[in-house]
């Protein structure tokens, strides 16, 4: 999502809202673009620029840069009060603001030293094969469902083209799918996974239906349930449910 | 030793199970089998000749570094394997396949991978993540595989809150060919 | 190589990750620390020596047998082995507060970033490269956090007095909080 920020008498410039990790993030940068001095900000055009910027967030992802929005805000008003005649009694509503950003930038840097060297070490690999050892259990193993993913999608790109040999219609895709079980709910109430699969189904098809069945599963309208290891998978519309 | 045995004794090192004669050779698209051969050869000597720890084992479904046996029981009594394991690409990939298209042969997955996949297979099944589930149709009546339950516990995916959510599925549900596209 | 550099490479080869010296120690009672350390010299020459596919680091208080950065990409690319995934700029930043200020709590965390971090934080523990390592005083007695040796290997780190001084830094700043003055 990007945000045109207008600036007096200069181009706009292009504010990348995803790439931000948060509010101060986001308020750091309109002051680095600008070259502006972080210990006089000018608190009044970069607070109309921080709520410009965050403008087009919906509430949800706006939550985190609400409550910066709400301090630039006072901090500018406590600025157009009168100051007291002893100048040195005054105290800068904004030196708060400047000791978060420049503790801020701080950690930044050193997030960005990780980063590089995490890059470094990434490119050395460990020993992979770990042989049995005697008297001990083998380690544990981790396997995340995002890692099963990403391999789907690696032998999705592998697969060379064409795929298989075999005469197929077009791969089913998600939205076809989901309708195609929605159809089937209507239908019978209950079925089996296999029910919504052709007989000699594409890797591409399989995936769709599953997508579509977790999708459905996930926002509640059907029941996904397996009796035994293997088993077929068993699909009910969530009204006929009794169990949980 | 030659920058190719040095390639080769990296990548045995960090595979995770034996590496077959063909996925060495495309380690480097400039090396015919011959060199890969004598490169493998190379560091066999090498690991005789100055006499070091671990050495290049031939087995069924390829190429391997192991520990040498004298030092297996100092080694064992140290306890120094302790961590949670991660799979490699080549076990995640084939897990993928036989997650998605189980019951599945050994043949059908090699040929979605483009290469053997006897010693990954074997190192999942030693992992109990698959299993043999049947016997196919055809030439040989083939081992069939699907996953375990262990498989499932591993994944959590019984519970669906940790289910993706359909736009990160959409990548890795890009179809593999235009529609419309006409097949052979 | 001698009989000791031959058992510690064996025993650094079979290891998942980094062995300390007290360990490689122990595998030898015969063997005194210095005989122990220079075996390991022994070794980190002979794989510059002879040209190897894999050398010796140090590493989270340890050693460990690694893969020389420029086989990366071929192995990489024959999927014998899956990069680990990258840190995102909220898990580096947060990462970041925990390595300096341990142990810190979740608070704190996030008058810092400015942001929740219960997600992160959590997803940074699922890793193994944070963990909680008590209690705070105060209301709630809050959970603090502090680094593992997993965070020090996945960035190469030998320990984390090698990780960039503040005053190193081009941005200047005040040094953490003093003690005792209060949270706000």
């Amino acid at each position: 999502m990007s945000v045109s920020i207008a600036v007096e008498n200069e181009r706009p410039f292009v504010v990348e809202l995803d790439t931000f990790s948060g509010p101060l993030d986001l308020l750091l940068h309109l002051i680095r673009e600008q070259e502006i001095d972080i210990t006089d900000i000018p608190i009044a055009r970069v607070a109309d620029q921080f709520l410009e910027a965050i403008g087009s967030l919906d509430l949800n992802e706006a939550a985190n840069y609400l409550e910066m929005a709400a301090w630039l805000l006072r901090i500018k008003i406590q600025l157009l009060l009168p100051r007291p005649f002893d100048e040195d009694r005054w105290e800068d509503p904004r030196a708060e603001l400047v000791r978060r950003l420049l503790e801020y930038e701080q950690i930044r840097e050193v997030a960005s030293w990780l980063e590089g060297q995490a890059d470094l070490r990434s490119s050395q690999f460990p020993r992979g094969w770990m042989e049995e050892q005697p008297e001990q259990e083998a380690p544990p193993i981790v396997v995340q469902l995002d890692d099963i993913l990403e391999a789907v999608q690696r032998v999705l790109e592998a697969i060379p083209q064409p795929v298989l040999h075999r005469v197929v219609p077009r791969p089913l895709d998600v939205e076809g799918a989901t309708s195609r079980i929605v159809a089937f709910l209507e239908e019978k109430g209950h079925f089996e996974l296999t029910d919504v699969l052709d007989s000699e189904p594409t890797v591409a098809d399989v995936l769709s239906v599953l997508v579509a069945l977790l999708e459905l599963a996930r926002i509640g309208r059907i029941r996904l349930s397996q009796q035994q290891p293997f088993g077929k998978v068993a699909i009910a519309g969530e009204s006929t449910s009794t169990t949980s | 030793m030659n920058r190719l045995a040095q390639l080769l004794e990296a990548a045995l090192f960090s595979a995770d199970s034996p590496v077959s004669l063909s996925a060495l050779e495309a380690l480097d698209r400039d090396s015919t089998r011959a060199e890969v051969q004598a490169a493998l050869e190379e560091l066999r000597e090498e690991y005789l000749q100055s006499g070091h720890g671990v050495e290049l084992v031939e087995v069924a479904d390829g190429y391997q570094l192991l520990t040498r046996r004298e030092f297996a029981e100092a080694i064992a009594q140290a306890h120094l394997v302790t961590r949670p394991r991660r799979l490699s690409a080549a076990a995640l990939e084939t897990l993928a396949i036989i997650a998605y298209r189980q019951p599945v042969g050994r043949a059908e997955i090699e040929e979605i991978r483009g290469v053997s996949v006897e010693g990954v297979l074997r190192s999942l099944q030693d992992r109990g993540l698959v299993d043999s589930v049947g016997r196919g149709e055809g030439m040989g009546r083939p081992l069939l595989y699907g996953t375990t339950p262990a498989f499932l516990e591993l994944l959590g995916l019984r519970s669906l809150e940790t289910l993706p959510r359909l736009e990160e599925l959409s990548v890795a549900l890009r179809s593999p060919r235009e529609p419309g596209e006409p097949f052979e």
